[in-house]
């Protein structure tokens, strides 16, 4: 456990209820962050989505993804917590970290 | 009142239990209070081990007080913490 | 101990369940909630922490008793699940009329005149509508019963509603009109344009009533009504006779608030006076705030164009308001 | 034409800030209940919370969320899931809804003080939502458990707790009443939307989700993730009010803040969560252990976050990772051999194959914990029961108002921490709660622990009987008996028969 403590001490990534709107997260959040490697993580009830340092969810993708339109406040429904820091706007959400461990 | 509350920190167990002591008790006496809510509840009893008392210190190398010394004697007071543990025969 | 057989399954909450009709979910998850009115000292740490004092103080000394504030119901019996159902209907209807009056560039179509009068007489409204949310969160602190913390915390919440519009039109206005000083200029007026401040010393006393009930009458018997008749009804008539339909249908919607807050308010009146004493405690304050209400509406009401009037219907709306409650003068 | 965006307009309801003329400014926000820490106005008026959100998207997005979790509530009562439900489960509701859903009201006064004294109009804003928010969870976890009324009478601990002298209430009112009630706006803002909020919160409403959907009590799973997404929001009014403090030269006292507060809650959450995890959920529904959770969320996720602010790793990390493996490992004992004293019924549930997990989750249980049980198992095999119920009582932490335990067996580790101020010994369960007592012992030392009440007279004479009538047991409902009515030990009688 110690091992990934240290590991992954600079995810950041939201957290969702298990659902529609976290499966086209999962799939959003990869298609707008092609360079980052995404770790997933089923807990059955929830789902973790991690990655190194910054990543986006952005409405129009997620929308396409979600095969309707979503707006921004709406995700919140299914944010049931994160992992960094929280930028939210009209048209996308920032997880990130402003200092590397 | 003559009982008045101690705290037992009994070898072994997982709590700390307050249990009534009395100034006139002798060690083994009150080993004996404290083990009645210890041994055979939480604690496996050691046949052929003697109880000592001591009082409790952060190394838990505190000297015990002789089995026959009483309470008073022993200067213990409310809600004071003792270490009630258990040695060998010879040791006693 | 009692006898186990005692405790057989219940249909409410043991609290509940001598009274002889079934509770409804407003009484369910409502009723009986403060830890804090439990015991004398209110919180769980030493008596002499500040927190305790003030407490002790402020709410379980006050002047207004009650054996029985648990016993106080929200004659609109509103818990969050409706409230939001509500107001979500509401401002779907909000969105609609800006939606509308946008298309047709009602902004546009505003003259300078009363563009000037908005930016002075309207848009700094945040401020005072700000200053009601604080005193109805200080009500949601202070006051003795759960029951009546929910009608405290639902207004507060209304009054960031509005808040929120005005700086919804704030914006659009300035786009309309960037010279009039929209966005900035608010902060100026209210501390320093005559209209102001009345309004301005009514809040700021208002927020140093301390006692609960004091406050609470402060703000629900004399600042609130003074808005609700100076800032939100005749501000709204004389949107009407400038051609601003859209203000006019905001403060319009603004008043379906205003009148819950009132419901309950008359309710709250009318249980305290249950008690006896309870009449000259209200009847002591009112004389005491009542003066500063009224001050507050003139100096406003006097800044409103054409509106001779406007002073007079307003203390006579907040007046005949309080002479419903028995608490006239 | 589009209406405007959230972001056109956003600043200006949040520039509320005026300077009062006709009272002084700390008359208007007093410096016990807005800001102790002198910071200038001008600096808090930076506050900017990164989790942003307007009255209007509120009352849709949350009208959407309880449309989803009263839905999820209907179509389970429909079902027949309670029916035979198994009572480790049932103690974990109990458990759950006695120590939450009263808790969560008293939160909403907490953040009503935050919109009233917050020296910020951001933060006085968000703070309105989040007032709200805590209305929406005190009245779920009220409207769910009064369901359950009419199968069993514990549940009345939903609404009822709070309002006893229940020992178990007394350390969540004592914690609460120090960290949420009696703070002012900034610290509380770091104490409670900070420090508990990103931190243990996850742990009891998004961690424990996992283990319900496994049970199939899709109700609790969707009602306490909802909750936790309010919370993800209106958590974020703690981040910026630290770095404003950092910046203004306050690192220490905020520092202090977020170190209290979280061991506070930490000695709560481990009873709250952690005992459900490892001991109530039946076997085959667990997911994770409790340990597991915690370096998930804690360890790894709240620790980084804390760093991220400026701050450092609490000064008690160490004892903090010792204590995961065994404080709720203590308590499940305690609490299990002291059950009469609480409203729900907790499963011993330590038979020969949980041990096997317990060991493998925890190296070591079974030479510590496991001698504290065999002692049990060998009173159950061997008709002993009496024994199984002591007759005296632990002492207790005066901080944290648990029972003082540690490690028994071979890594015997139980012992009292005490300190003496003014005449008076205290006694605290470890190093930080007695750590706590030390920051300031005016606010604490004329605090008495219910030991403390049974020998000062308040309860008196403190006779069994009066002790649990005290405690609301016998008052409320009846007491707990094992949930499983000890068929947990059925796995060693066939043990011994082979």
């Amino acid at each position: 456990m110690p091992d990934m403590d240290q590991k992954r001490r600079n995810s950041v990534g939201p957290v969702l209820r298990a659902g529609e709107v976290a499966d086209a997260v999962v799939e959003a959040i990869q298609e707008d962050n092609p360079d980052k490697d995404f770790v997933i993580e089923n807990r059955i009830a929830y789902v973790r989505v991690e990655t190194e340092g910054e990543c986006f969810i952005r409405q129009e993708t997620l929308s396409e993804m979600l095969g309707r339109p979503i707006t921004m406040p709406e995700v919140e429904i299914n944010l049931t917590s994160f992992a960094g820091r929280i930028e939210t706007t009209d048209t996308y959400m920032r997880f990130y970290l402003e200092k590397e461990l | 009142m003559s009982t008045f509350p101690i705290l037992s920190r009994f070898q072994y167990d997982c709590h700390v239990k307050v249990v009534e002591a009395e100034a006139a008790q002798t060690m083994d006496m009150l080993a004996e209070a404290c083990a009645y809510h210890s041994i055979g509840l939480h604690v496996a009893d050691q046949p052929g081990k003697i109880l000592r008392v001591r009082p409790t210190t952060d190394a838990d190398d505190a000297e015990p007080w002789p089995r026959d010394m009483t309470v008073a004697e022993a200067g213990i007071k409310y809600f004071d913490s003792i270490d009630i543990y258990f040695t060998d025969q010879s040791k006693a | 101990m009692t006898d186990s057989s005692d405790f057989k399954p219940l249909k409410t909450w043991s609290h509940l369940a001598g009274q002889r009709r079934r509770p409804s979910e407003y009484e369910i998850v409502s009723t009986n909630l403060l830890w804090s009115t439990d015991k004398e000292v209110p919180w769980e740490l030493a008596p002499g922490v500040h927190m305790n004092q003030w407490y002790l103080k402020y709410r379980d000394a006050s002047p207004l008793k009650h054996s029985d504030w648990n016993a106080f119901r929200d004659p609109d019996e509103m818990v969050y699940r409706t409230y939001n159902i509500m107001q979500d209907g509401q401002e779907t209807y909000v969105d609609g009329l800006l939606d509308e009056y946008n298309a047709n560039d009602h902004d546009g179509g505003l003259n300078a005149a009363w563009i000037q009068q908005l930016a002075e007489l309207y848009t700094p409204g945040r401020y005072l509508l700000h200053a009601a949310q604080m005193g109805s969160a200080y009500l949601v602190q202070m006051a003795p019963a759960s029951t009546i913390v929910n009608c405290a915390m639902l207004q507060s919440a209304d009054q960031l509603r509005w808040v929120s519009r005005i700086a919804y039109r704030t914006k659009e206005l300035s786009l309309a009109a960037p010279e009039a000083g929209f966005v900035d200029g608010e902060r100026g007026h209210w501390q320093g344009h005559a209209a102001w401040q009345g309004f301005r010393e009514l809040m700021e006393r208002t927020l140093v009533a301390y006692d609960w009930a004091e406050h609470f009458t402060a703000l629900n018997l004399v600042a609130k009504p003074a808005i609700d008749e100076a800032f939100v009804r005749q501000l709204g008539s004389v949107a009407r006779r400038e051609g601003d339909g859209l203000l006019q249908q905001l403060m319009d919607a603004h008043q379906t608030d205003n009148a819950r807050s009132r419901r309950w308010t008359k309710s709250l009146i009318g249980f305290a006076l249950e008690i006896d004493g309870n009449k000259d405690v209200l009847g002591e304050w009112v004389t005491k705030w009542a003066p500063l209400g009224d001050a507050a509406i003139d100096a406003y009401c006097a800044a409103l164009p054409n509106a001779d009037s406007a002073a007079s219907e307003a203390k006579g709306e907040v007046e005949a308001f309080r002479a419903d409650l028995g608490l006239g003068r | 034409m589009p209406l405007l965006e959230r972001s056109d307009w956003y600043d200006i309801a949040r520039d509320t800030n005026w300077t009062p003329d006709f009272v002084p400014r700390e008359e208007l926000f007093p410096s016990e209940l807005s800001d102790p820490y002198d910071i200038p106005q001008a600096e808090w008026e930076t506050f900017d919370e990164p989790y942003k959100v307007s009255y209007r998207e509120y009352v849709k997005v949350q009208r959407e969320k309880d449309s989803s979790a009263y839905s999820v509530k209907a179509a389970l009562s429909r079902s027949k899931f309670h029916d035979g439900l198994d009572e480790g489960w049932a103690s974990v509701l109990k458990l759950h809804y006695g120590a939450v859903a009263l808790t969560e009201y008293q939160a909403s006064q907490f953040q009503a003080r935050m919109v009233r004294f917050g020296p910020s109009p951001s933060m006085r804003n968000m703070a309105t939502y989040g007032m709200l928010d805590e209305l929406r969870h005190a009245q779920l976890q009220l409207y769910f458990p009064h369901e359950l009324l009419p199968r069993d009478r514990h549940y009345d601990w939903a609404h009822e707790a709070a309002h006893t002298n229940n020992w178990a209430i007394l350390g969540g009112r004592h914690a609460m009443d120090d960290v949420m009630m009696c703070r002012d706006a900034i610290t509380g803002a770091i104490m409670v939307s900070f420090a508990f909020e990103t931190g243990l919160t996850n742990l009891q409403m998004v961690g424990l989700s996992t283990d319900a959907t496994n049970m199939g009590d899709f109700t609790f799973a969707n009602m306490i993730t909802s909750i936790q997404s309010d919370e993800a929001r209106h958590a974020q009014l703690g981040s910026p009010a630290i770095e404003i403090m950092i910046k203004n030269g306050r690192k220490a006292e905020a520092q202090q803040a977020v170190d209290v507060a979280f061991w506070r809650m930490w000695r709560l959450f481990a009873i709250t969560v952690g005992i459900p995890m490892d001991y109530y959920i039946p076997l085959e529904q667990r997911h994770l252990s409790f340990k597991e959770f915690m370096h998930e969320w804690i360890i790894r996720q709240y620790d980084r976050q804390v760093r991220e602010l400026g701050l450092e790793t609490p000064w008690y990390w160490d004892l903090l990772k010792d204590d995961i493996e065994n404080h709720h490992h203590c308590q499940q004992g305690g609490i299990w051999s002291w059950r009469p004293t609480v409203w729900w019924n907790p499963p011993g549930a330590v038979g020969p194959r949980e041990r096997e997990w317990l060991e493998e989750k925890y190296p070591g249980w079974n030479d510590s914990f496991g001698t504290y049980w065999d002692v049990i198992t060998d009173n159950l095999l061997n008709d002993r029961e009496e024994k199984t119920h002591p007759e005296c009582i632990p002492i207790i932490c005066n901080m944290c108002q648990i029972p003082i335990s540690n490690r028994p067996g071979k890594l015997w580790k139980a012992r009292v921490y005490q300190h003496e101020h003014e005449g008076r010994r205290y006694n605290f369960c470890t190093e930080p709660c007695r750590w706590i007592f030390t920051t300031d012992p005016e606010r604490y030392k004329k605090h008495e622990s219910i030991v403390d009440r049974m020998y000062s007279g308040e309860i008196n004479p403190p006779t069994l009987d009066n002790v649990l009538t005290y405690m609301g047991i016998g008052v409320v409902s009846e007491g707990g008996h094992d949930g499983h009515d000890y068929r947990w030990i059925d796995g060693f009688r066939a043990q011994a028969a082979e």
